[in-house]
Order: C-alpha cells, then structure tokens, then sequence
C-alpha cells in the first residue's frame, strides 16, 4: 500500500478532535499570526501567515465535521480538498513552517496552530506529500536507527575516545542504573564533545547511569514527518531498553524535537504511560545545581546570550533551568528582545534542516535571528538544541556575524570545580 | 404593512425566528465541537491543564509587547471596536430591557450620551477595521466573503441604533423597526459565521492554556 | 626535557603558551590530520596559521576563511551522515580553533584545535573500523613536547 | 348661522378685546412657528376673515374629541373661535334632529359647494356599511359625498386620522381612516387620543388666516405641532440621558421624577405638542402626572405590544422560545456531534498503516 490522496484525506479525518474545531471555529482571520511567524515577517509574502498553512485540513474540517459545512457539500457550493492544493500546500507545511509555535502563543482567540500543523502532517505524510529530505531521514530512522545514519560502532568509537580523554568509562548497557541518556544523531556527528562533557557533569555529580546501545537516539523523525505509527515505533525502542535496563530516568539530550517527543508525545503515541521519567539534561542540571551536586567555578567573562530552543523552551517547558545554569557560569549574561516562551525559532527545526528544498528560506528566516541578536550584540550566543546550533552557525556565517554558538551543557562541563582531579588522584 | 406592524414584526415573529436561529445554531456548533473530545494525555504533567486553560483565557486578551509594536492598529481597533461594541450592546438602557425580559434581571445603564460617542467611534473603528482588512496584504488574502458579511452584519446595527437614537431619516418606529430587524440578521449570520468566535473563543483559548499548560507553560 | 603523558599536563603546557606559540602547536595539530580533509581551502589556511610571522590581518582572513569552509561541510540534520566527510569537517573545525585569537574558547584555542583533531581522526577510525582510541592524543602529546623542546 | 359677518366682528361680539385677540394671534403664530412680525398680519388676515363654513362628520368615535374641544373650564380664543365658524354640521352639538339635521348638511354643502371645511372624527367601517350609520346614511357614503365639495378635510382624531381604536387588532369593523378613502382632497391629520384643542383651532386658524393648509409631515401632520417628539420635549429627558429610570411606579426612581421609558413611555416615538403645550389649561401632561405618554397620536398606537412595554422590547415570550431554542440545539448538537465521533471512528478504522515503503508517493 503506498501513500495516496484518499489515504491523506481519511488521515485529516482521524486527526480532527475538539481543540481543532474550536481553532477553526474562532478564526477572525485577523492576521495577527503572520507577525508572529519568521517566515512571513522575513519574506512578506502572505501565504506564510501562519493560519493559511492550515487551509486545506480546515476545509475537511469544514466539510467533514461542521454541519453547515456537511449542508453547504450536500448542496455542492463548497469544493472538495484536491490532490493538487496539498501539493501546493506541501512546501507551505514542511519547508516554511518549523512547528516552533509562536503564532500559537499571539492568536487572539488562542488557537494553537502549531499542534494542528503537525496534526495536518500526518495527512499530508499519507498522501505522499512530505519533502525527500523527511522521508529519506525517517526511512533511515527505522531502518538503521539514526535520520542520520548513525550506527553503534560510530557511537562506540567517539565513546572510546572519550573514554580514552578522560581516563574513565562511559558506562554503557549498565542496568540498574538511575539515568539512561539519550544522544541526538547530530552530537553523535557534529559535537561527539557533548558526550564528553556529559560525562565528565555525571562523574563530577556521581550519577549513576548508562547509555543503551539498543537504543541511544534520541531524535524521531516519525513526528517531523508527521507519520505516528512510526514516530511510536522509535519510541518503543527508547521505551523498551529503558524498561531493560530499570532506569528510572531517561534524559533527553540538546535537542529540541528530542524532547517534544520523547517527553511529550511519547506516551502519547504508544498508547501508555511510561514506568519511568524524562528529563530533559537542562532539568536535571539545573536540578544537579540546586541540590548542590553540581559546583561549578569561574564565570566566562564574554557578554552572552541564550537562544531557547522552540521544543525545550515554548512547547517543553524548560524555560528557567538554562537561565540558572547560565547566570551561574555567566558574569554578562543577556536577554534577547523577546526571550523565553516568546523566543523566535532559529529557523530550521520542526524537519526544516532535514528537508534541502527549504535551504533557501531557512536562512531567510535566520534574519529574524540575526536582527534579535544586533539589538544585544553578544558576543556568544548558547543554545541547547544541536540542530538550532548548526543553523545558528549556518546563518551567522552566511551574514558574516563573528558570534560563536556554544552549547550550555559544555560550558557547565568547562567551569566544573575540579574535584575530580582530587579524587582521582585518591586510590 | 404599516411601521408599525413592521415595528410588531420585528419585535414578534422575526424576534422569535431569530433567537431560535441564534440559539440553535449555537448550541449546535459548541457541541458539535465539544462533543468530538480529545484523548486524555497520558505524558507526565509539568503543570496543572485546567489551570493554564483558565488562565489563557484571560491572558489572551492581552496580547504580547512584540505583537503590540508589530499589529498597533490590528490591536488596537480591535480592541476599540470589540468594546464599543459590548458597552453599547450592554450598557444602552433599551438594551439592557431586552436582556432583562428575557432573562429576568437587568443592570445598571450608562448615561446615553456616552452610548451616542461611543457608537460613533465604534461606527468609525469598524470603517477603519474594513479599511485595513482591504489594504493589509495579510488580511486581504486571508479574507472570504464571510468576513466582509461578518463586518456588514456587525456595523448594520450600530448604523441603524445611531439613525434610530438621532431618528435621522425616517420616522421612529421604522428606524426602530430596522434597528431591531439588524440587529435579527446579525443573530442569524451568527451561528454561520466566524462571528461564532465570541462563543469559541474561549474554548479555544482553553484548550490553548491547557495543551501549555500541562507543559508548564503559560500560553 | 618536557615529556606529557596525558591529558592534563597536555592541557596545562598549552596553557602556558603566548597566542602565537598556541597557534603554531594548533597548526600542528592539524596538520597531522589534514590529510582527512578535502577541501583544499583548509591546507591554504593551515600555512598562514603555521606561518609565525602572519600579520593579523592575514590571520583573520584565514579565520573567516576556515569558518565558512566548517560551514560548508558539517553533515545537515537529519541527513544521511558520512564519516569521512565528517572527518574533513573537524579538520576545518580544528583549523578554526588554530586561528582564533586567544581567550575566545573555552578551554584555549590550541587545546579546541587539538580535540577536533582528534575527532576527525575518531570519525575516519568508524569508517575503516579500526580502534584508533589514544593514537592520536599520545601524537598530540609528541608534538607539543618537540614543539616545547625545540 | 349666517356667513355675512368677519371672524373679527363675531369675536368682539362676544365680547373677546382686542389685547385678547393679539394674544390669541401671537400664541399661533409660534405655534405655527412664524416670527412675532407675522402676529399683526395674523391678526389683519382673522379680523378680515369671512366665518367659514365646517360640516363636522362623526363616525366611529367616543366623543373624547369633541369633549376635548368642548369642555374647557373657562371660555378661551380657542372655544369661541369654534363659535366664530359657522358650524353648520355636528350631530353631537347641533339641536336640530332627524331629517332637518341632514337637511342643514345638505344646505351648507350646496350653499359653500368647494369652500367648505370637512372636520372628521370618528373612523370609517368598510367591513360593512351598516355597522354604523347615520340616518341610514353609512359613514362610508356620507363621508364620499360630503368631501366631495370640500376645501380640505381636518381628520380630528387618531380615529379619523389613522383608524384608531375601532383600527386596532383584530379590527372587527374593518376600521379605517380618512385618509384611506379619500384621496383626491387635502387632509390634515390632527391626531390624539384626544387631540390637543388648540391645535385643532390652530390649524383652522391657519387655513383661515393664509387660505392654505399648513406644512404636513409624511402622516399628514401639521408639522408646528407634530414637528418634535414628546420625547425632544420632555422636561425628564435629561435623566433619560443621565441614565436614571424609573423602574416601577412607585420607587424610588419615580418619586423623583426620573425617566418613565422603562415603564414603557413611547415619548421617543410619539409626535405630539403635549410636552409644550400640555392639557388643562397649561397644567401638565401625562408624564408630568407619572404616567407614560401612550404614543396616542401615531398610528396603531394601540397595537404597539403595550403601553408598559419599552418599544425596544419583544412583544412574546422570549424566554420560552431561547430556552425551547437552547434545549432543541443541545439535543441537535450532541446528535451531529456523535454523527462527527462515528465519522472520526469510520476514518480511523479505515486507517492503513503508513511505513517508511509508504511516504514516497506513486507517481
């Protein structure tokens, strides 16, 4: 069976519930969610406004679950959604939306667009309307374990090099531990000194934990795509080696739709309530610092600022945590215009770096970023999310802005008071 | 037909035709929305649903800093219209009789000077509000033909309370008698229209709260 | 005779080096791995990071240079990763580390270009399969004593 | 009577002076809202004026109107202008009976043919002509034949003038007003419940003075009198306009004197000089009393859903009708709703299961 129209039509159908009709059914048409997302305020163009990117699952809405709607059908005066209109609809979903949802946080009458655009996904991924870069991505997801194609032995070789840095092990497939910690594919790739840094936090701290070699991605491109059924699959993965392993918590890494779905959606998509808990690491560091576990000495002494990753900040919930963290490795630490739940999305997340087609309006959208960021002029931004860090990095590159993008984990792991030195120095 | 007998029918049967339209078609687009429900969410909760929903649905009404510098005029005729137009509807004695017939109890009026300026502006704001829906490039495309209807059926009766409290034109219980029928045909748009958001609107900012909320963020 | 056996009398000699003498043992560094890298704009900033007498304007140049080509090749989110590729990206990365002024990097700008190092040596180690773990920090450990010593 | 001498030798007959008079021309004057310069031409034109000759037709009425113009309690300008015409028709007034009453009909209609005034109160009943009739004359063909040779018609009265109470709801006689049968001579409607007297002897006073039927408004009103409305008028608009109402009638609010549109006044609708120049000699009107203007000189006055009934407020029970109305949408929403559930059901039955084979489409 492969993805077909009808498939996609019947997809908007399941996924209707009440808050969507009661979205639909209170849109002023006002406008105000163009303002609220980069990809209108950066281009202009009015197809970007937020609510538009919804139009076709509205109609079957409309058509399908409003009597009116079903009246104005039976009558034959309202038009069936068309195969061709979710084409057109295609890049408007995946290319210029990054599910940050910040228009969700301006609508006046308080419709949450960012949850029905991934609801509209899963139509639109049945119909076979999600971009090549997604499905290329979730394709290796389930089949190899990793959107980006990363295997065990790549892990185990960073592990052993950390393990060789440092001069201790990384404690993997240990059961019986507390926490068992989840890697993007990216840390994995681009910033393996994540794991090193982690690690030397957890030895610092004396957490007990593990990482699975069954299952230590922590990314799921089943819910960029929009495609449950396999968004739950790479859930179970997570759930069943830390059920294996009798963790009692499982950490989400620096990775925004990490967390949204493993925290979030998770339980949701499986169907059952975890026998654990997630914490995102921002959680449990801040959590580290406030017990006095996690000491850390010196302050960088550049002006830095905080880029809240959408899915860790707006829709995760993790928004005082770095702000701790940071003010406690941090003498100039500065707020950009407009931080915290009110954060403007970098520009890539929700499937937008995974998906080339929108390399162009990924960095359009970046400007957004980059005016926020002349209003402070600092001279690091710290974000995390590694997926936020590399458009980060991307964008300030490609308008010649010399701000390096640190990750906050790392810095904790750079100013942590030195005792492991003491006691490795004790038999 | 005499005035008024046109005055009596507005009063009478279009009234009663009216309000059966309106109340229906109300009753039936709020269940229809509630009774579709949503699945329980079986995630860990950060923070209380119920309490993020409650609270959204007062925050909304304050919009954002950043919002407020970027749509000064979106937000601001929205907000003159929206209240011109619920003080005028509340607070105008006549007004508050009907309420008070057909609930049982009224409230205090305000001086009707005050009603007269405020439905002048209210009249103003919505000529500008029109303009700006067919000027903003936003607005205009996102505008269907039920938005420019929702707009006639909103200003109709602020037009015809104004003539009818000035009897400009034609006699009283014809002005009245038009005033009253506006404002029937505003009560019949209603239930079809996006003009349901005055009833929606907090669902839809509930469970806005609430899907944050249970995040443990204030939406 | 300075000898260094791990990693903290590693990081301690660097850090008691001036910036030019950080920037020559960072070029170093990468040089030993520069073979992984395929651009060709990286070797052509790896002499003026070698070259002790670069202005800094030529310097700077080099930086901005080095960045874009980090820029260039780190593999997308959510594409299909490959390792050697990968490798040549932490030459760049390690390459910027060598030509960033001092103090810009937690750690020092010698000790970042040396654990990039080190990663595109771990990047081509998963590709080939082979255990490479310490080779290339026991490497980094000579260099710097001859470069001490010298 | 005959029609040989002036208004003005009449006038000082019966002993009215000459500062009387000027008075009396000065009050019509503003009443018809001319300047005081008019008064000594008013005054000129009724000295001169030959007594005119007015057939006063009767039909479905209660005498309220004539009460009204003959009942005051001192003699007025107003009362002996009445003297002054020639009133040569009125089966109430005149002593002459039966055949001979018809006859002085018939006489001054031939003798005054084309100049005559008609005065109606009373409505019309076409249902059936005998409903009422007078000397076996129906109202219906008296009144066609008598306002055949008419100057103008004067309907006095709501009755005569919109159909009034025989008029209203259900309307057993088929009611109807002057206006409505005759349509080819001038009619001055003169509405009221009764009408105010001196606006009927006002308006006489004008056609008399000028020759011409003062200025209507669209009911055919003269617009001096009917030009504002009790409302512009009234002395307790300024608390309608502060917002203090009077809810019952006997609170607070009504003591004081404050706004009766909530015990339902039609002040706001009603066309009427009652608020300026008030009943009894001057002495009130009935708002001044506390009682509510009944909005008796505008049509179906009678049908207007009550006279302590605001005119802004449904005339049924609306209550009934939202509650009926709430009840019968609950019941179709929660019908449609579950219709919605099954709909989503049916479409998560049907749901295939999408695989990563699944995502790129057939082409």
């Amino acid at each position: 069976m492969s993805a077909s129209f009808k498939r996609g039509i019947n997809s908007f159908k399941e996924q209707m519930d009440a808050p969507v009709a009661a979205f639909f059914s209170s849109c002023v048409r006002c406008g105000l969610c163009s303002q609220a997302c980069l990809f209108y305020t950066e281009t202009g163009d009015p197809k970007y406004t937020p609510i538009n990117k919804l139009e076709p699952m509205r109609r079957v809405w409309q058509q399908e679950y409003s009597f009116w709607g079903k009246l104005a059908s039976a009558l034959g005066i309202s038009k069936p959604v068309t195969d061709a209109e979710l084409t057109e609809w295609e890049t408007l979903v995946y290319d210029s939306c990054t599910l940050c949802g910040r228009c969700s946080m301006v609508c006046p009458v308080g419709n949450d667009i960012a949850y029905m655009i991934r609801k509209m996904r899963e139509g639109m991924a049945a119909s076979g309307h999600a971009p090549e870069g997604l499905i290329g991505a979730t394709q290796r997801a389930i089949t190899i374990g990793s959107p980006m194609g990363v295997k065990l032995p790549a892990l185990q070789a960073q592990i052993r090099h950390v393990e060789k840095d440092l001069g201790c092990t990384v404690p993997v497939d240990v059961q019986g531990v507390d926490y068992m910690l989840l890697l993007s594919s990216m840390e994995i790739m681009n910033f393996p000194e994540f794991i090193g840094a982690i690690t030397r936090i957890f030895r610092h701290a004396g957490i007990s934990w593990t990482i699975s070699s069954q299952a230590f991605e922590a990314t799921n491109s089943g819910i960029q795509i929009g495609v449950s059924e396999i968004a739950a699959e790479l859930v179970e993965r997570v759930v069943r080696a830390a059920t294996e392993l009798k963790v009692k918590y499982v950490i989400s890494p620096e990775c925004g739709h990490a967390y949204m779905a493993i925290r979030w959606e998770g339980p949701n998509l499986i169907g059952r309530p975890y026998d654990f808990k997630v914490v995102h690491i921002l959680e449990l560091l801040d959590e580290l610092r406030t017990s006095g576990r996690l000491q850390t000495s010196g302050k960088e002494t550049q002006r830095l600022t905080y880029h809240d990753p959408c899915q860790i900040a707006r829709r995760g919930g993790v928004v005082q945590q770095p702000r701790n963290l940071l003010r406690e490795v941090a003498a100039d630490f500065v707020e950009m215009p407009e931080a915290g739940i009110m954060n403007w999305c970098c520009g890539a997340g929700g499937g937008v770096s995974a998906n080339e087609r929108a390399d162009e309006i990924r960095l359009k959208a970046f400007i957004r970023k980059k005016k926020q960021l002349d209003e402070i002029n600092p001279d690091a931004l710290v974000s995390a999310c590694s997926n936020c860090r590399i458009q980060l990095e991307d964008g300030l590159e490609e308008n010649e802005m010399d701000i390096p993008v640190l990750s906050l984990t790392e810095i904790i792991a750079d100013h942590l008071v030195e005792k492991e030195q003491k006691e490795g120095q004790q038999p | 037909m005499t005035e008024t007998e046109l005055l009596m029918w507005a009063r009478g049967p279009a009234l009663q035709v009216a309000t059966v339209i309106f109340l229906l078609g109300i009753m039936v687009r709020i269940l229809e929305i509630l009774v579709l429900g949503r699945k329980a969410n079986l995630a860990e909760a950060r923070g209380s649903a119920v309490a993020g929903g409650l609270r959204t649905i007062v925050t909304r009404s304050f919009p954002d800093r950043g919002t407020l510098q970027r749509s000064t005029f979106n937000i601001v005729a929205g907000y003159v219209f929206h209240t011109g137009f619920f003080v005028v509807l509340f607070l105008f004695a006549p007004h508050i009789l009907v309420f008070r017939d057909l609930l049982g109890f009224g409230w205090p009026s305000i001086p009707t000077p005050i009603i007269d300026a405020t439905t002048l502006v209210t009249i103003i704001t919505l000529l500008a509000v029109l303009l700006h829906r067919v000027q903003d490039k936003v607005m205009r495309f996102l505008s269907r033909f039920q938005d420019y209807l929702a707009w006639f059926v909103t200003i109709l009766p602020l037009v015809t309370g104004y003539l009818a409290f000035h009897r400009i034109g034609l006699t009283p219980p014809t002005l009245i008698a038009i005033h009253i029928l506006s404002v029937e045909l505003l009560m019949v748009v209603f239930p079809f229209t996006k003009l349901m958001h005055a009833f929606t609107l907090f669902m839809a900012r509930y469970y806005n709260g609430a899907i944050a909320g249970y995040k443990g963020v204030n939406s | 005779m300075t000898e260094i056996t791990n990693d903290r009398e590693f990081h301690a000699a660097l850090d008691g080096l001036d910036a030019g003498q950080q920037r020559l043992a960072a070029a170093g560094f990468v040089k030993s791995v520069l073979h992984l890298c395929t651009d060709e704009r990286i070797a052509r900033v790896l002499e003026v990071a070698a070259d002790p007498g670069a202005s800094d304007a030529a310097l700077a140049e080099a930086l901005k240079t080095a960045r874009a080509t980090t820029i260039d090749c780190h593999t997308r989110c959510g594409s299909e990763g490959d390792w050697l590729e990968q490798a040549g990206y932490f030459v760049a990365r390690a390459t910027v580390a060598a030509l960033t002024p001092l103090g810009q990097m937690p750690g020092g700008v010698a000790w970042q270009a040396a654990m990039s190092a080190r990663m595109a040596q771990t990047s081509k180690s998963i590709v080939t399969g082979e255990n490479t773990a310490g080779q290339e920090s026991e490497n980094q450990y000579r260099l710097l004593a001859g470069f001490l010593n010298s | 009577m005959s029609n040989e001498k002036t208004l003005g030798e009449v006038l000082r007959q019966q002993g009215i002076t000459r500062r009387g008079f000027l008075k009396f021309c000065a009050a019509t004057a503003s009443m018809m809202a001319l300047p005081p310069s008019m008064v000594p031409r008013i005054a000129e034109a009724l000295e001169k004026a030959r007594r005119p000759s007015v057939i006063w037709l009767s039909f479905q009425e209660c005498t309220g109107c004539t009460e009204s113009l003959t009942r005051s309690h001192s003699p007025t300008v107003e009362g002996l202008i009445f003297n002054a015409i020639s009133l040569d028709y009125h089966h109430t007034l005149q002593a002459a009976a039966g055949t001979h009453a018809e006859l002085a009909r018939t006489k001054a209609m031939e003798e005054n043919y084309g100049k005559y005034i008609l005065v109606v109160d009373g409505s019309i009943p076409v249902a059936n002509p005998a409903f009422s009739t007078i000397a076996g004359i129906s109202n219906l063909a008296m009144l066609e034949e008598t306002a055949k040779g008419a100057a103008a018609i004067i309907s006095v009265g709501t009755c005569a003038a919109f159909g009034g109470i025989p008029h209203a709801n259900p309307n057993p006689t088929g009611a109807v007003a002057v206006s409505d049968i005759i349509k080819d001579k001038p009619i001055i409607n003169v509405p009221g419940c009764p009408p105010i007297p001196v606006v009927i002897t006002g308006v006489l006073a004008q056609f008399l003075t000028f020759g011409v039927i003062p200025e209507l408004d669209a009911l055919g009103r003269p617009l001096a009198f009917y030009g504002k409305s009790i409302h512009d008028r009234c002395y307790r608009r300024p608390f309608y306009d502060k917002g203090l109402f009077a809810e019952t009638f006997d609170d607070e609010g009504a003591k004081l004197g404050w706004c009766l549109y909530k015990l339902g006044c039609k002040g706001p609708t009603t066309y009427n000089a009652c608020a300026t120049t008030k009943w009894n000699e001057g002495t009130s009107f009935p708002i001044e009393s506390g009682h509510p203007c009944l909005g008796c000189s505008e049509p179906d006055f009678w049908d207007g859903g009550g006279f302590y009934k605001a005119i802004s407020m449904p005339t049924g029970d609306i209550t009934r009708t939202a509650v009926y109305a709430i009840g019968a949408g609950a019941a179709a929403g929660v019908a449609l709703g579950a219709v919605n559930r099954a709909r989503k059901a049916r479409a998560q039955k049907a749901h295939e299961r999408v695989t990563i084979e699944d995502l790129n489409k057939d082409s």
